[in-house]
């Protein structure tokens, strides 16, 4: 079962990498923000499959933290100063 | 196929991969989100290579710090006139347009200091003894007398004593330095430059009560499994940043002498263990008497926490909050 | 138990595939989006599920589903405020 | 656990460390943007915390030597810090020369 897990992730770790593409192409700051929000995702599931598959609780506490933090860059981006949407409001 | 093998294989791949375009791409935002992956990748790599305390701290710090002061200072650079315009070109954002470009010459210098360099580096790599157990024996000798369960927490708060001391100086030093390049005295009337809006603030309400407990969690884990004062103080500053950008009462609307105080809580801490210890009889400084160290560690601890957590938001804070000069 | 666990698994991935294969086809922003948010609940959920049947205690099944709670309204919320901010700039 | 198997994961592990730090200190030299100055300097700091990690990895019997990551765990808030501090000298240049656009002598920004 270990096994398993770890060619799960080992996917998981493969579309991430796919995925980067679509920073690199963008074309705008919101579509590669999204695309690292995808990547904080898939790299919590990776978390979780990698604490079953080495059998390391605090494996859990990283995924925990990151789900936690997910929203912040995000709210630094939105409420900044300098973002485009902000003449109509 | 050797499926850890494979995983490390892309888990190189990709972090060699999101490191050159980081430097490399030309979008200069491209840049900034990369660097918020280069974090989690890197922190997967922490986990493989079998260290979840640093996987934690990357976690707290890569995720969430580095990404909000980056893209916070990303839209603070942006060049106004230009805003219209879906791709910034890096040379419309350019900050030091006085210097001459680099030219071939410079690039060709740059590439062979950094190849010799490299090399020299895997020379030296390779001439490290094959095996070798470290220091982990003698870690794991005294542990029983340091306090705590942890090694790892053990070497931070008794074994080397000194170097996590002289960090939180450091830290305060940091803090300072930065109110000297903002020209302010303190965070009062610091604000965020937009006003917030409901939705956020009823979401960052829902998250405090979680990220408290998380930080309490993580302090209580410290003297027997990975996390401690370093992850907790991290988190903690965390909520203090988003709590600022939600508009409710943060370090912000704390007083000067109290804000003060929680800065160097943590080396004022350690200076007072070490002055205690240091006159008390029959003891040598920074050695804690056995049946005391734990609670000793433990006080230490919360001190670091609150002084970290304290430092790293006011970092952040100042370094986004609305220029009104 | 275990190709129960498995299956979910892979259900999980395929949810995951299947948000970045969005992620690189979709053709706009909005869109782009949508399959985060795909991804986002159902693959991390499935695995989260997977993970829950071949757990041996309640906490560690307890923290994993507070896990996938913590990413959903995470994930949500960025969602919210992303597109919030490409339909402002028109 | 099988000991080659432990020197090929540190093999691969450092050579991604020293072309991180190899790639950042490329990337300090001809890079010109300061907000990318900052970024190369954190990933030489990354390169350098990954060294430090496999040698840890490397020297292990039952657990991987903690005195590394002890350090590299401080290392990690420093070098947030001294990121955050940089970031503020960034912007207080950025905000000096945009007011320096604005005065009559200011002509020589303009150049280039």
């Amino acid at each position: 079962m270990e096994k398993f897990y770890l060619g799960v992730a080992c996917f998981l770790l493969a579309t991430m990498i796919v995925g980067l593409v679509r920073v690199f192409v963008g074309p705008d700051q919101e579509d590669r923000l999204v695309a690292v929000q995808l990547f904080g995702t898939t790299g919590v599931a990776i978390l979780l499959l990698l604490a079953e598959a080495f059998d390391a609780s605090s494996v859990r506490n990283a995924a925990l933290l990151f789900t936690l933090l997910a929203v912040l860059a995000v709210v630094a981006f939105v409420r900044s100063p300098g973002s485009l949407g902000e003449r109509e409001e | 196929m050797n499926l850890t093998l494979l995983f490390d294989v892309f888990l190189i791949a990709a972090l060699l991969l999101v490191s050159w375009r980081l430097l490399g791409a030309s979008d200069l935002f491209q840049a900034t989100v990369l660097f918020i992956s280069f974090g989690l990748f890197l922190s997967l790599a922490w986990i493989r290579l079998q260290a979840p305390d640093i996987a934690l701290a990357e976690a707290a710090v890569g995720a969430g710090l580095a990404g909000v002061l980056l893209l916070g200072t990303f839209k603070g650079l942006e060049p106004e006139e230009d805003r219209e315009g879906e791709n910034l070109s890096s040379e419309a954002c350019r900050l030091d347009p006085i210097s001459p470009c680099p030219g071939r010459a410079h690039l060709l210098l740059a590439f062979t200091f950094v190849g010799s360099m490299t090399a020299l580096l895997l020379l030296a790599v390779l001439d490290l003894p094959a095996e070798g157990d470290g220091l982990t024996l003698l870690v794991f000798q005294s542990l029983d007398r340091s306090g705590v369960e942890h090694p790892v927490t053990a070497v931070l708060l008794n074994f080397r004593f000194y170097d996590t001391w002289l960090e939180l100086g450091v830290l305060v030093a940091a803090a300072l330095s930065i109110l000297c390049v903002r020209n302010r005295l303190d965070l009062r009337e610091l604000r965020p430059s937009k006003v917030p809006d409901v939705m956020l603030r009823r979401l960052v309400m829902g998250l405090t009560p979680i990220m408290i407990l998380v930080v309490v969690y993580l302090l209580w884990l410290g003297d027997h499994a990975p996390g401690g004062a370093f992850q907790a103080g991290v988190v903690l500053a965390a909520m203090l940043i988003l709590l600022w950008f939600s508009g409710h009462a943060s370090i912000t609307s704390l007083s000067r002498i109290l804000w003060l105080f929680s800065l160097i809580a943590g080396f004022a801490m350690m200076l007072l263990a070490a002055v205690i210890t240091a006159s008390w009889p029959e003891m040598r400084p920074l050695e804690f008497a056995e049946e005391w160290s734990g609670a000793i560690i433990l006080a230490i601890e919360v001190a670091a926490t609150l002084s970290i957590g304290v430092v790293l938001s006011s970092l952040a804070i100042l370094s986004l909050g609305a220029v009104e000069d | 138990m275990e190709i129960l666990s498995g299956t979910l698994c892979l259900l999980g991935a395929f949810f995951f595939m299947a948000g970045t294969v969005g992620l690189i086809r979709f053709p706009d922003s909005l869109s782009r989006i949508h399959a985060l948010t795909k991804a986002d609940n159902l693959g991390l959920g499935f695995i989260v599920l997977a993970l829950v049947v071949t757990s041996q205690s309640l906490t560690v099944a307890f923290k994993l589903i507070l896990i996938w709670l913590l990413a959903l309204v995470a994930s949500s919320s960025i969602c919210f405020f992303l597109a919030r901010k490409l339909i402002h700039r028109g | 656990m099988d000991l080659s198997m432990v020197m090929s994961t540190f093999f691969l592990y450092s050579l991604a460390a020293m072309l991180l730090v190899g790639m950042g200190i490329y990337g300090l030299l001809t890079r010109r943007h300061l907000l990318r100055k900052v970024m190369a300097l954190n990933v030489i700091a990354g390169g350098v915390f990954l060294l430090l990690i496999t040698t840890a990895y490397r020297n292990q019997e039952h657990f991987p030597d903690p005195v590394p990551q002890a350090m590299v765990l401080t290392g990690i808030v420093v070098a947030i810090s001294a990121t955050g501090f940089a970031l503020a000298l960034v912007r207080r240049i950025h905000q000096r020369m945009k007011d320096a656009k604005t005065d009559p002598f200011g002509e020589k920004w303009d150049r280039s």
